[in-house]
């Protein structure tokens, strides 16, 4: 026979002054099992949990209801203090008498009345509990970084600086990302490279990171703490335990014509290649699409060149498994660069070029050696415009946000080509600039004021050639709409920053949300940043939003010190509110008839076949069975199940219906 | 026909609608007392035999609701909802069962404002329809003609 | 012979006629037999839906309904002008019922509103490119400037022909017949419209713009799809060259009279003689 | 639309267009073959508009922008909002008709449209020397391109005949049933 106590909370006067707290208490003590049931003005406070746990010692309670605020709220608090008087917390459970009914009704009496069906409802259910213990999973101490941007490698050092083991994956042959790819950086214009390249070197040489460089994550199982990675390998062509990176067979290789991706396609490369001279790891990888010997099965020079023999062409791709504790996600964003803006003429003109291009034409190490010229003839432009919102804040172009960054790189670049132009003219079409940062204002204005960069409000129709200049007709709004034309000799796009090609693919294979954009999803977008909605997978950088470099650094950091926690336990505490498919006696063994359907309806890969053998060892029966480390308890296989054989504590079907009966009845 | 009260039956999900509709409380939005929720982990939790039982048991009409399309808790429960829904909304039309009972929507945990909306337009429109007593009936009819034949 | 509906529209029988008489000389000789539809009214221009909406989808209305009665499946509609209005008009009643009821109940007629509307690159797309290169006995070897104005590929949404920025039906048919389209920088701005009378300093403008970036690039000839756009072109080139301040002796010939001469049809056969900027060098 | 001025929301029911959605970038404006001539350029009514000023609104029905706009759509085409515009130069077209608002100066473009609606509702079909006609009793511009008429003759393409709908009365009720009050 049940003995539920109920504890009516009044919290201050928010449930008490539209319910009549009293009269629900007494109530609820008629209720068929009901022990015991009282009011109390604050029930989470100090003395009101010693009520609680009081009454379950003298009056020997089984299960408890607690009608006070959303269980959202105060569940926890509640289930402790029961655990702490010595019964289970799992046989307590709360009515939502405050966001579910005092605040959202009028005092009335209809208004009590609901309260006190809710405490019925929740009685009910609460004679269906049973106890249950919390589930004790161990933790896998090692971490596994995917991306080698500037994220990628932050969340990378911090993690092994803090002593544990990480695996950094990068899909590209150098690790760098979009950072090695800038030329200078603001607010301070300090160069890139130099910055960034001492972090590349360090997560190479430090003794806790695996660099996996030229692999991608293939596959992901398990669970937090728990997970297994199958990571592939990608055929690189070069044994690197052999190579050491001299570099010759990338002068020897006769496929020189191959646009750079690091140069953004303004320079070229060789088929057999490492990126850019600063690489890390130095050693070259064959790119198989465009060497010769892939093609048409001759060539071969570079391992005719290659001092040391590394050049292998048979490599195939390997596929490698892991077990790792969390994940950390970074990797990065990419720059709108298709064929979008046929009104500014993008992909059809020469010099009408992206900003990550302008990135390359700025950098020391780029195409020109840092100097501006035009892609199309080499010639300095003596005028160039910037267009701001390429694509960004563009319903029509499917990108209605901000891209974050582009306003403060354009008054860089437009500030670079100043400085390096001399008498060069620039302007900059701008809707609004968004300069919110340390500094940042201050630099926009130090391009307007010091620098004398033009800058105009309004936003360009199109551009078009004419005579080998680009006219490039805008419109002043500042000057009661005005339409002005320049007559241009280069124009840069800051293109909007987008999710990666393969970002979609991605978040499906490690079952983390993204959005509408395929930027992956924080758990909550302010108290949860760095957290996605799977335990033990993290995120940095901008895979989750385009994000600045600080911004980014600092969420690595984040999203490591979050990596570094899990790992400081060496077991996880998870909710027992799983599903579980029953058993009994033989001959039935369970009521399961092994039709698998909840194997197909669960997202989480988490129901195993479990074959019931006679003492011989004959198959009697395959039975499903939930692996209780992957199940989330969700709860779609037991509104599946043909043969009711799975439920899901806590929210099983006895307790589902007792709860409707109550209500109605 | 002003005097009936309606009894509702709000299904909803821990994640987006039980925590839209604490959103409304938490903004102090008002709306009508005839609608209790029952919290599940995830709408694809709802076994809809449920909701024939609420019937059965008496309530007017249903609310489900859960997390918005992509917005799942646990990635793709409210789709399996929403299959279960198209299938279950063809059943009932072959059993003669009005299909305006039933309030399916997305609520996210952000939307206190539509839970208000949702449960005051619900009320309203089985206010209009009227109390729920054919399911009953047929219930009845049915456990009758049970037992008559088990009696022989 | 394949039989399709035909809706010339006001212009095509008086200002225009050159334009109808080429389409309907190109129709023949690739065996297509263009049926006008039975007392067809004018589909308003931009007049009507300037003036008042309600009338303008009523008359573009009931030469749908007169086309459906005749169970026309497509009707080729070669002035760009009357495409847009037809296009437009099936689009917003197919959108909105209410409307198509209302519409439908001014002019005492039901309409379906599944009627395939062709303009004439999408006619010779359909029913002729296939046999065109080979019926090419005279290439128009040309440079040209294809000119598609405003009315041809906007809305997109409703349309749905070709690509906004930079178009290329018309491109590709000339180069099938020989000719050698430029790129060029006013292919969709607009000539002036409905202006030619009313404003016609804004037509010189505009079409002077047009004409000499053409003329500019090397272009010999302008090539259209619309009658207005032609008739601002080449009618209006007086008031053109006198804002330009300079003769322009660019000719602006219909794609129909274009190909049509490059698989063979004589010069009088496409009606060259009316152009008021002669094609010389035919 | 709650607490937005009548007339806007009257617009927006009329046109489907929220002004609201307009963020000022003036890409309209910068693409818009009239903008120079107009006396508020698309970005700028747009602004006026979602102002709701009662005045402002009577400046724009009042204004020559809306007798400028060609509906080349060049506008809506660019728009990032994708902000129909052509839709309300139609609608403010036909309010300013309605509540006899033409500006002076852009009476021989409503002439012209006006000349053109007659020469239909009595033909079925556009009749050009009726129309021009017609245009020049309007606006008394008597001689503006009698040199073009020969020229057009002679080349045939001026038919001194008009081609007549048979079925006239149908026109002429649909031209009844959409009558605006002030035409």
């Amino acid at each position: 026979m049940s003995k539920i106590g109920v504890f009516i909370c009044h919290c201050g006067e928010n449930i008490s002054a539209t319910v009549d707290v009293e009269k629900v208490a007494e109530e609820a003590a008629k209720f068929d099992g009901v022990e015991f049931a009282t009011h109390y003005k604050y029930m989470c406070s100090d003395p009101g949990q010693t009520l609680i746990k009081n009454a379950i010692r003298e009056k020997g309670l089984t299960g408890v209801v607690v009608g006070s605020c959303s269980p959202r709220m105060h569940e926890p608090t509640f289930r402790k203090a029961c655990a702490e008087a010595g019964l289970n917390p799992y046989m307590c459970e709360m009515a939502n008498l405050r966001e579910h009914c005092s605040w959202v009704h009028e005092k009335s009496e209809e208004t009590t009345e609901k309260a006190i069906v809710l405490i019925k409802m929740l009685v009910e259910k609460v004679k269906k509990n049973r106890s249950l213990n919390a589930i004790k999973v161990p933790i896998t101490k090692k971490a596994l970084v995917l991306g080698g941007g500037i994220a990628g490698i932050q969340a990378a050092l911090d993690i092994a600086n803090a002593g544990q083991q990480v695996i950094l994956v990068e899909k590209d042959p150098s690790i760098g990302g979009h950072m090695s790819q800038l030329s200078e950086t603001f607010p301070t214009l300090d160069c890139s490279q130099c910055i960034l390249t001492p972090r590349m070197v360090e997560v190479a040489q430090h003794p806790n990171i695996k660099l996996y460089n030229y692999a991608e994550l293939e596959k992901l199982e398990g669970f937090i703490g728990n997970f297994k990675a199958t990571i592939r390998l990608k055929a690189k062509s070069v044994d690197y335990s052999i190579c050491t990176g001299c570099g010759l067979c990338t002068t020897k290789c006769p496929s020189k014509k191959i646009p750079s991706e690091f140069n953004e396609g303004l320079g070229m490369r060789t088929a057999i290649y490492t990126p850019f001279p600063q690489a890390v790891p130095n050693k070259p990888v064959i790119d198989r699409e465009n060497c010769n010997y892939y093609k048409k099965g001759v060539c071969k020079i570079c391992q005719k060149v290659c001092p040391t023999g590394a050049i292998q062409y048979d490599l195939p791709d390997e596929l490698i498994t892991e077990d790792i504790g969390a994940i950390v996600i970074a990797t990065g964003f990419n720059v709108l660069k298709t064929n979008f803006f046929p009104e500014y003429g993008y992909g059809k003109y020469p010099d009408v070029i992206t900003g990550l291009q302008f990135e390359r034409l700025a950098s020391a190490s780029g195409p020109t050696l840092g100097e501006i010229r035009r892609p199309s003839d080499g010639k300095i432009p003596q005028k160039i415009v910037f267009i701001a919102c390429a694509g960004s804040r563009d319903q029509a172009k499917g990108i209605p946000y901000c891209s974050k960054i582009c306003c403060m790189y354009t008054a860089k670049h437009a500030m670079l080509y100043q400085h390096k132009v001399h008498g060069g003219e620039s302007y900059v079409f701008y809707m609004d600039i968004r300069a919110g940062g340390k500094n940042y204002e201050e630099f926009i204005r130090r391009a307007i004021e010091d620098d004398g960069v033009n800058y105009v409000r309004g936003r360009v129709a199109r551009i078009y050639e004419k005579d080998g200049k680009y006219i490039v007709k805008g419109v002043d709004t500042l000057l009661g709409s005005k339409q002005i034309e320049i007559e241009a000799d280069m124009v840069v796009l800051a293109t909007a920053g987008v999710a990666n090609a393969g970002a979609e693919e991605l978040a499906q294979k490690m079952h983390v949300s993204y959005d509408a954009y395929h930027f992956f999803a924080e758990a909550h977008p302010k108290l949860k940043p760095v957290e996605t909605n799977t335990a033990g997978i993290y995120l940095c950088g901008a895979c989750q939003a385009p994000k600045d470099i600080p911004e980014t650094v600092g969420m690595a950091s984040g999203a490591a010190a979050k990596v570094i926690g899990l790992f400081s336990n060496d077991e996880l505490t998870r909710e027992p509110l799983i599903a579980v498919v029953n058993r009994c006696a033989p001959p039935v063994f369970s009521t399961c008839v092994g039709c698998f359907m909840c194997q197909t309806a669960c997202p989480y890969n988490a129901i195993e076949r479990e074959e019931i053998k006679s003492r011989n060892g004959e198959v009697i029966k395959t039975i499903a069975k939930v692996n209780p480390g992957l199940c989330q308890g969700c709860g779609t296989c037991v509104a599946f199940c043909r043969s009711k054989a799975i439920d899901i504590q806590g929210y099983s079907n006895e307790q589902m219906f007792a709860e409707v009966m109550a209500m109605l009845n | 026909m002003s005097e009936f009260e309606p009894k509702i039956v709000a299904f909803v999900c821990n994640w987006c609608t039980y925590a839209g509709a604490d959103l409304t409380g938490t903004s102090r939005m008002k709306y009508a007392s005839n609608v209790k929720i029952v919290r599940f982990p995830c709408t694809g939790r709802i076994d809809f035999m449920l909701l024939l039982k609420a019937f059965a048991e008496g309530a007017d009409g249903i609310i489900v609701s859960g997390c918005h399309p992509n917005d799942c808790h646990y990635t793709s429960g409210n789709f399996h909802a929403r299959r279960r829904w198209v299938v279950f909304r063809g059943l009932l039309d072959f059993m003669g069962i009005d299909v305006k009972r039933i309030q399916f929507s997305w609520v996210s945990a952000a939307e206190g404002a539509k839970w208000a909306e949702i449960v005051n337009s619900t009320v309203a429109a089985i206010r209009e329809l009227g109390p729920y007593i054919e399911y009953r009936k047929a219930a009845d009819y049915l456990a009758q003609q049970e037992k008559e034949v088990f009696n022989g | 012979m394949i039989k399709l509906g035909f809706y010339p529209g006001c212009s095509l029988t008086g200002s225009s006629s050159d334009y109808a008489e080429s389409v309907l000389a190109l129709a023949k000789a690739f065996d297509l037999e263009l049926t006008e539809i039975p007392d067809w009214n004018c589909c308003g221009a931009t007049a009507a839906h300037n003036m008042n909406k309600e009338l303008a989808l009523s008359l573009s209305a009931r030469i749908l309904a007169l086309a459906e009665k005749q169970q026309m499946d497509e009707v080729v509609v070669p002035c760009a002008a009357c495409y847009n209005r037809l296009s437009v008009t099936q689009y917003e009643l197919n959108k909105d019922a209410d409307l198509k009821k209302r519409i439908c109940d001014i002019i005492g007629m039901p309409i379906n509103g599944n009627l395939h509307i062709l303009n004439v690159m999408q006619m010779i797309d359909k029913y002729i490119t296939g046999r065109l290169e080979e019926k090419v006995t005279n290439p128009f070897t040309r440079k040209v400037a294809c000119y598609y104005g405003c009315l041809l590929v906007r809305p997109h949404d409703i349309l749905k022909f070709d690509r906004l920025e930079d178009p290329q039906s018309m491109d590709v048919l000339m180069e099938k017949v020989g000719a050698e389209p430029i790129d060029w920088a006013f292919k969709t701005e607009c000539c002036g419209a409905g202006f030619s009378v009313s404003h016609t300093d804004a037509v010189a403008k505009l079409s002077g713009n047009i004409v000499k970036d053409a003329a500019d690039r090397g272009a010999e000839a302008i090539i259209v799809a619309c009658p207005m756009c032609q008739s601002n072109l080449d009618m209006r080139r007086a008031q053109i060259n006198e804002y330009l301040k300079k003769k322009t002796d660019i000719p602006v010939i219909y794609i129909t009279q274009a190909i049509g001469l490059a698989v063979g049809l004589s010069a009088k056969d496409v009606s060259l003689q009316k152009l008021f900027v002669p094609a010389t060098f035919v | 639309m709650g607490n937005k001025p009548k007339a806007i929301q009257e617009l927006q029911r009329q046109t489907g267009v929220n002004v609201s959605h307009c963020y000022q970038c003036g890409k309209c404006t910068a693409g818009c073959e009239l903008a120079d001539e107009m006396d508020y350029p698309p970005s700028l009514l747009m602004h006026m508009l979602q102002r709701g000023d009662e005045s402002l609104m009577q400046q724009l029905l009042h204004s020559k922008t809306i007798w400028l706009c060609v509906s080349c759509q060049n506008c809506v085409t660019r728009c990032p909002m994708q902000i129909d515009i052509p839709q309300i130069m139609d609608y403010l077209r036909e309010k300013s008709v309605r509540e006899n608002k033409i500006n002076p100066e852009s009476r021989d473009i409503v002439a012209f449209h006006r000349a053109f609606l007659d020469s239909v509702k009595f033909t079925g079909r556009l009749y050009e020397i009726g129309l021009i006609a017609g245009y020049k009793m309007r606006t008394f511009h008597l001689i503006q391109d009698v040199a073009m008429a020969p020229k057009m003759y002679s080349r045939g393409k001026l038919p001194l005949m008009p081609e007549l709908v048979k079925n006239r009365k149908h026109l002429s009720s649909i031209f009844f049933k959409t009558k605006n009050p002030k035409d």
